[in-house]
């Protein structure tokens, strides 16, 4: 029973996360239409910004400046944003099509840099030295309490997504995902609007990345593979309902209830010498699930559902 | 009010617009026409600041504009409509006009966030003027229907709407008429006069309905290839040779003559 | 009730091909201690989860381990950063041990881990110091190194170039190389110019080994390698052909060989009709020995209590017991004896930070077969 | 008069749940010009995808040439022989004006060359610009293009969709007497007009919708002297 | 001259990216989403000249030739169970639904054939040493040639023939292509029958070239996409040229950078490039 409780407190401290970093991306695609393929970047750089930040001891990397978590959230929202805004000025007024290869490419080179930045970060060796506040604080519970906290956190970026897709900021996002050349003609900068969205989607997946590095203590550039940094996210999304916050959110628990729950699936139905092929297995109705939601849910769970002007 | 000195446009060989000058005064109606491809459309595209000119300058109130993005000129009072309806298809009718009206509190990240309560009044009153400017036009029955879904004419006469929900200076107008029920479309060119005679507005349309053009404009500038053929007002141009050749074509003529 | 081991193994991703061999080491001790009449009495199940070489994947699955299968103690993970990150994340939280068999970064030695982390493989700083020894016996003077870019081939590589400074040799030039690249005829151009007579090949063959070596012979770059313990695997000799790498030799951890490790060998042969020539096989059968010897002499699944047994059962003093002897072993701990446990991969002593110091064997290739030359 | 080309009759349906036309009957006879004016939004486009197939078409049937088509797919009708310029997106913006034309023919299988040239003889300016592509052009040039790609069929059946809208007033009444001249050759042909007054001049017959309803049908000359209709639709 | 042997390797990994590159430009310009699943198809490709020639000792041309009928065909199949559904649906959905499908190969493929290692042939093959000191390997000689051909197919039935500018028709407005009498649904079957040629044709090169392993497909298909869009996504044209240019930048970097960034390079030059050129390299298609 305590072990159960144990893995919901794992599970939804991790769909939490992740419900963060969905968020993020349902910021830049489903308001704005940037195909961002690039996530795991903004997710790794957050995560060693506040990492930095935050660590304790002696380092054989940056770190060591032991500033307290809250802190190391804005810092890595503040990194992630400001390298969000780099690189939107320099992509965002590509093509759709376009800016999906440059995010991954940039994404790529970001994760090298990661990965080969010994002095910075600790390369492939991992960063070492972050500390886990709540352990020391609130030792034994703190599991629990650091869930709550994601869910807080989550709770806070889903208000401010929603108010902002809900607002004439949000319509004129919209607006230029529609068609960017009618939105400029009236008058509204559509750069700069881009760029305000990216950088708030990229700040929020920052934010995502610094809570992922407080809950396992230890970060590697293996975390931010793009394969669960950053196409689980897409997958997540669309899933969920992009366009829609609330979809966004339902989509990170569903797929990540999907990832993590088949496992029990396949070593359920498998005698344990095929442990290998039960691996296999478990990707394998993955894939099936992922097929059944999109036909029978093509628009998303919850499809995007656009606030509309009352009536009087 | 807006002076257009010798502008060209090219795209690879195609001289779409090539040394066109004319000017657009204050508190007119000019009607452009010309004929198909006469570089009609690339000449408001490149007052409008959809792209820049090849060569040549645009001089507005006085001022150099030439090369400015759209959304500046926005600023500047030049609004626009196109011809082949721009409307953002997932957004409906109305949402495609209360988008327009510039410097919204709620287009403030911060403020949408932190002062809600303002925000929501000022939609209120946005959401009113939209819904007028649907009732003039209208179109009323369709306020919640996406855009993309409308009939051809209603898309032409939402991108019309969307020139009317904001304080414009000039408004280009690329033919309006086209697709539009002609009993409406009286009713638009006397709303266009409306506006011109009380709040001062300047308007260049580009229309192949010659009714429309006799009925309103004056001056008429005809295009041709780019360059300017002849202008004056719709009389003369009308009773042009080159014109008659080029873009009325001889049964037009008879037509129209018939009718006057 | 039965009894749990965890087994965390990259099933998927980029290590899969080397994972299969070495999870059988761990089922092999698990069915031998089974027939012995299993530990405490009990039926030892050894469950298996898939780390997919991923951090997130890996905390998730040692998660599922401690709170959902009721895991006493797990094997694994295999690679020093997953081990790092299942270790802060999940484990010492849990008071989970965990063996890891192959985790070979010395990072592992500094973890703050309250003791809860062990590995039956030796730090990379040993190997690189018994590679350069090797070498410098071999008459390996002048190298060229091109090392995997992860943990395991950055710190390897470093520690080997640090002992051929003091052995004497030469490093002509190294690099690092990318598992997911598909041609690697650019470093290898490269290294070459340097004029070396021996490629030093640090990584694995399913990461990109084998097309290293096939591209160095193929393109004339180089003849001759020098590989460390994650090349060892009959698929290299397999697919490059043994008489392309005649004359090639490498290193791996490795026990000194007794009679029980021999018959180890055998056993394993004998239940999966291959050789455990593949590296880390030895390893995790001792990981997963050690384990369940802790638990036997614990009398306890907590894990605290088969922590604190880890050293008991497998350091001196005792009667030592090795491969193949877990019936043996069992009636000394019930007969209240100390017993030391000596591994199929070496003596398996346990320091103050759960490492074992390490002994290592030359191995070469010889016409198709990976032949042991001697154990050191 | 002569044989009944096209049938609809008594159509219900729309593009979602919501019904845009309600029992809708229409009918084009052999050799036939019929024009459907009426105000924006009335259905008149609508009423031209019913019998292409691009509807939901929940009641009544619309039978060609005594077949029923009402539930036969696209390539099915046009294989019949019956042709359709949309009023909007009617041309492959990148295929080059020649290919635009070259796919007009896609389900003929005889030599096109005649009719390609014939087609250039129409459009001069198409002549010109064959080998850009269709997204660069004007809009009026487009519209030609539109118009001559479905030219290329040697259709029994045209629908236009407002063929003449954006035209210049030289092109409009070259499309018109293209109207004519094919119409001379025998080919039906059903037309939603703005430009009312000519193409109620020309028309054999008149529809006028709205709503999604009949409310008018008649000769093309006595809609025209209709003071109602003339007030209500066509500007007085 | 060692640059220029440099340049030839990139030739040739340019060329299987090329071939991969051409299959995604085409699917995405008919049904306008980025197919994950092509890496996977890409490994089917391999493994069936893997059984075909190497299991069954049958000669290669015939393995090859078995092996893009197999792929095109199981694409096709993809297609009428998955992908057809989606035929109304955003793009993005399709995108998604192709990345369920690359999971749901590649187990298959491990299911199938396990995780190890694989190649056709066993031990070496010595190169052939030819003008200015240049090498080659006889498989390398299959690679360009069949890529050269390949493409030159291509290019003749996108322009010559009825079906191929129907597809790109079918690209430009599905809608119209129907009311123009275009069976979309036929020219979508020869879209993925192509697609799906051409994947297990760049998989085949990629195996001859290198190994055959579960994985192989996924991990080029990152370089693989960004040599479609550097290229001028939907232009499958452009393609070719994309992947040259990232063949042959990743080869020649390692000579002026450490190879720990090689894979970044590939990437840099195409930010560079699409920033200096934001269209690609050739215009692709305008949205
Ligand atoms: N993006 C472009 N690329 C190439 N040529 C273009 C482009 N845009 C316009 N043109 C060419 O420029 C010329 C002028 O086009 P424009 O759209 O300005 O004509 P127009 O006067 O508005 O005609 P219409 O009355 O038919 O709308 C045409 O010949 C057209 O083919
Ligand atoms: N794709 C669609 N989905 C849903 N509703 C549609 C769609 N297309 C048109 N409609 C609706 O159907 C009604 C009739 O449209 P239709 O296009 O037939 O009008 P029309 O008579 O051709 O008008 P116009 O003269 O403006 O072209 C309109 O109210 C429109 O909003
Ligand atoms: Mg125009
Ligand atoms: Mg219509």
């Amino acid at each position: 029973m305590e072990g159960l409780i144990n893995f919901g407190i794992l599970f939804l401290t991790m769909a939490g996360i992740y419900g963060i970093l969905s968020l993020g991306l349902n910021v830049q695609w489903g308001f704005t239409g940037m195909l961002n393929v690039g996530i795991a970047a903004f997710f790794a750089v957050g995560a060693y910004s506040s990492a930095i930040v935050t660590s304790v001891g002696d380092l054989p990397h940056w770190g060591g400046i032991g500033a307290p978590m809250i802190i190391g959230f804005a810092a890595a929202m503040i990194v992630s944003g400001i390298m969000a805004f780099f690189v939107g000025l320099i992509t965002l007024n590509l093509r759709s099509d376009y800016l999906a290869i440059a995010s991954i490419g940039i994404a790529e080179i970001i994760r090298l840099v990661l990965k080969n930045e010994e002095w910075m970060t600790g390369g492939v060796n991992g960063f070492t030295g972050i500390s886990g506040k709540f352990n020391n604080i609130f030792d034994g519970g703190h599991a629990l309490l650091y869930m709550i906290m994601v869910m807080v956190v989550l709770g806070i970026a889903y208000f401010l997504c929603e108010r902002a897709y809900k607002s004439p900021w949000g319509r004129v996002q919209r607006a230029i995902r529609e068609n960017e050349i009618a939105a400029r003609a009236m008058g509204k900068n559509s750069l700069s609007f881009r760029l305000q969205s990216f950088v708030l989607g990229s700040a929020i997946m920052g934010l995502g990345g610094a809570v992922y590095t407080h809950f396992t203590g230890f970060i590697s550039p293996e975390a931010f593979d793009p394969l669960l940094a950053t196409f689980l996210i897409w997958v997540m999304l669309i899933a969920g309902g992009s366009g829609n916050n609330k979809g966004a959110i339902l989509g990170a628990f569903i797929i990540w209830g999907v990832w993590s729950g088949t496992e029990f699936i396949t070593s359920s139905i498998l005698p344990a010498d095929m442990a290998t092929q039960g691996a296999y297995l478990r990707v394998l109705f993955i894939g099936i699930l992922l097929q059944a939601i999109l036909l029978t849910r093509p628009q998303g769970l919850l499809p995007e559902n656009a606030p509309q002007p009352d009536k009087d | 009010m807006i002076s257009i000195q010798s502008l060209s446009k090219s795209f690879g060989g195609v001289k779409a617009v090539n040394g066109c000058s004319f000017d657009i005064e204050q508190g007119t109606i000019t009607g452009l026409i010309g004929p198909n491809g006469a570089g009609k459309t690339t000449l408001f595209n490149m007052i409008a600041g959809a792209f820049a000119p090849t060569s040549g300058k645009i001089i507005y109130q006085g001022q150099d504009v030439t090369g400015l993005r759209a959304d500046q000129l926005f600023h500047k009072g030049i609004v626009r409509t196109f011809q082949i309806p721009h409307e953002f298809e997932r957004m409906t009718a109305l949402e495609n006009l209360m988008m327009v009206p510039p410097g919204q509190n709620g287009e403030n990240l911060f403020r949408t966030w932190f002062s809600w309560a303002g925000v929501r009044n000022q939609e209120r009153e946005v959401r009113k003027k939209g819904e007028e400017v649907l009732e003039f036009l209208q179109l009323t029955h369709i306020r919640d229907e996406l855009a993309g879904n409308l009939s051809g004419g209603q898309k032409k006469l939402l991108e019309l709407g969307r020139t009317m929900m904001t304080e414009a200076k000039v408004v280009l107008l690329d033919e309006p008429g086209a697709g539009v029920n002609r009993t409406l479309l009286a009713k638009l060119a006397e709303m266009i006069k409306q506006l011109r005679d009380e709040r001062g507005y300047t308007f260049a349309l580009i229309e192949h309905d010659m009714d429309l053009i006799a009925h309103l404009c004056d001056p008429v500038v005809c295009m041709a290839q780019g360059a300017v053929l002849c202008q004056g007002d719709f009389e003369s141009v009308r009773s042009n040779e080159e014109v008659l050749e080029a873009y009325l074509g001889s049964s037009a003529h008879q037509e129209t003559e018939g009718k006057a | 009730d039965d009894i749990k081991i965890g087994a965390l193994m990259p099933l998927t991703g980029q290590l899969q091909e080397l994972t299969p061999p070495i999870l059988n080491g761990a089922k092999l001790a698990v069915e031998e201690a089974n027939a012995a009449g299993g530990v405490m009495g009990n039926t030892v199940i050894l469950e298996v989860k898939d780390t997919q070489l991923n951090p997130t994947v890996a905390n998730d699955a040692a998660q599922k381990l401690v709170s959902v299968d009721g895991a006493v103690a797990s094997v694994g993970p295999l690679a020093s950063g997953i081990t790092a990150a299942v270790a802060n994340t999940v484990t010492i939280n849990a008071k989970h041990p965990i063996v890891s068999p192959s985790a070979t970064a010395p990072t592992i030695t500094d973890l703050d881990d309250n003791d809860f982390v062990f590995r039956t493989t030796a730090s990379d700083a040993y190997q690189g110091v018994a590679l350069a020894q090797l070498m410098a016996e071999k008459g390996s003077n002048k190298v060229a190194v091109i090392f995997v870019n992860n943990d395991y081939g950055v710190g390897l590589a470093k520690s080997l170039e640090d002992a051929m400074a003091l052995t004497g040799g030469t490093v002509t030039g190294s690099a690092a190389y990318e598992p997911k690249a598909t041609s690697y005829r650019g470093e290898l151009s490269k290294l070459a110019e340097g004029g070396a007579e021996e490629l030093v090949v640090v990584g694995y063959p399913a990461d990109g080994g084998i097309d290293i070596v096939r591209q160095a012979l193929e393109e004339g770059f180089f003849s001759k390698f020098v590989f460390t313990d994650g090349m060892k695997a009959q698929g290299l000799i397999d697919n490059i052909g043994g008489a392309n790498l005649a004359g090639s030799y490498g290193t791996a951890p490795r026990g000194v060989e007794t009679e029980a490790s021999k018959g180890f060998a055998k056993m394993y042969s004998d239940k999966f009709g291959a050789d455990p020539s593949g590296p880390y096989i030895h390893n995790n059968y001792d990981a997963a020995m050690i384990l369940m010897l802790a638990i036997e002499k614990a009398k306890s699944t907590d894990g605290t209590a088969i922590r604190d047994a880890m050293r008991a059962v497998a350091s001196a003093p005792g009667d030592i017991v090795g491969p193949g002897e877990f019936a043996k072993a069992k009636e000394l701990i019930a007969a209240g004896k100390d017993i030391n446990y000596e591994g199929a991969a070496g003596s398996q002593d346990f320091d103050q930070n759960g490492d074992v110091a390490g002994t290592f064997e030359h191995w070469e290739v010889e016409g198709d077969a990976l032949v042991t030359v001697k154990i050191f | 008069m002569s044989d009944v080309l096209l049938t609809i009759e008594n159509v219900t349906g729309g593009y979602g749940e919501a019904d845009i036309l309600f029992d809708l009957n229409m009918k084009v006879h052999d050799g036939e010009v019929v024009v459907i004016v009426g105000p924006n939004g009335a259905g008149k486009s609508t009423a031209m995808k019913s019998v292409f197939g691009l509807l939901k078409i929940r009641g009544g049937t619309i039978t060609y040439d005594g077949h029923d088509i009402t539930h036969d797919t696209s390539d099915a009708i046009v294989r019949r022989g019956i042709c359709y310029v949309p009023q909007t997106n009617n041309v492959f913006p990148t295929l080059t004006v020649h290919e635009n034309l070259e796919m007009g023919a896609f389900v003929r299988k005889d030599d096109i060359s005649d009719s390609l040239d014939r087609i250039y003889e129409f459009f001069p300016p198409l002549k010109e610009k064959r080998k850009l592509p269709a997204g660069t052009l004007s809009g009026g040039q487009r519209q030609m293009v539109a118009m001559g790609k479905a030219l290329m069929l040697d259709p029994k059946l045209l629908l236009l969709d407002e063929p003449t809208a954006g035209l210049s007033p030289k092109y409009m009444d070259q499309i018109f007497s293209i109207v004519k001249q094919i119409n001379e050759l025998g080919i039906g042909i059903l037309m939603v007009e703005q430009n009312a007054k000519q193409a109620l001049g020309l028309a054999d017959r008149g529809y006028v919708l709205a709503s999604g309803k009949n409310r008018y049908e008649d000769t093309g000359a006595n809609l025209l002297a209709n003071r109602e209709v003339a007030e209500m639709f066509l500007g007085g | 001259m060692e640059i220029l042997q440099l340049v030839l390797y990139g030739t040739i990994l340019g060329s299987i990216l090329a071939l991969g590159a051409v299959g995604v430009s085409l699917t995405f310009g008919i049904l306008r989403f980025a197919n994950f699943s092509h890496g996977d198809l890409m490994t089917i490709g391999a493994y069936v000249v893997f059984v075909v020639f190497t299991v069954m000792k049958l000669p290669l041309w015939l393995a090859i030739i078995v092996s893009l009928a197999v792929t095109a065909a199981l694409t096709a199949i993809i297609d009428k169970l998955i992908y057809r559904n989606f035929r109304n649906s955003d793009p993005v959905i399709l995108l998604i639904s192709s990345f369920g499908m690359a999971l749901i190969l590649r187990s298959l493929i491990q299911l199938i054939w396990g995780p190890s290692t694989q190649v056709y042939e066993k031990g070496i093959q010595l190169a052939i040493k030819f003008g200015g000191g240049l090498r080659i390997k006889p498989d390398q000689i299959i690679i360009l040639v069949g890529t050269v051909l390949l493409i030159i197919a291509l290019h003749l039935f996108l322009r010559k023939t009825k079906m191929g500018k129907a597809m790109r028709a079918v690209a430009d407005n599905a809608e119209l292509a129907r009311l123009t009498g275009i069976n979309t649904e036929k020219v979508i079957l020869c879209t993925w029958l192509m697609g799906g040629a051409l994947a297990a044709a760049a998989g085949i090169f990629l195996g001859l070239d290198t190994r055959v392993f579960p994985e192989m497909g996924w991990n080029i298909l990152l370089p693989v996409f960004a040599a479609a869009i550097l290229g001028g996504i939907g232009n499958p044209y452009g393609a070719i040229a994309g992947g040259l240019v990232i063949g042959i930048s990743q080869e020649l970097s390692t000579q002026f950078i450490d190879p720990s960034y090689k894979p970044a390079v590939a990437f840099a030059i195409m930010v560079v490039i699409l920033i200096v050129r934001p269209t690609g390299i050739f215009a692709g298609r305008s949205s």
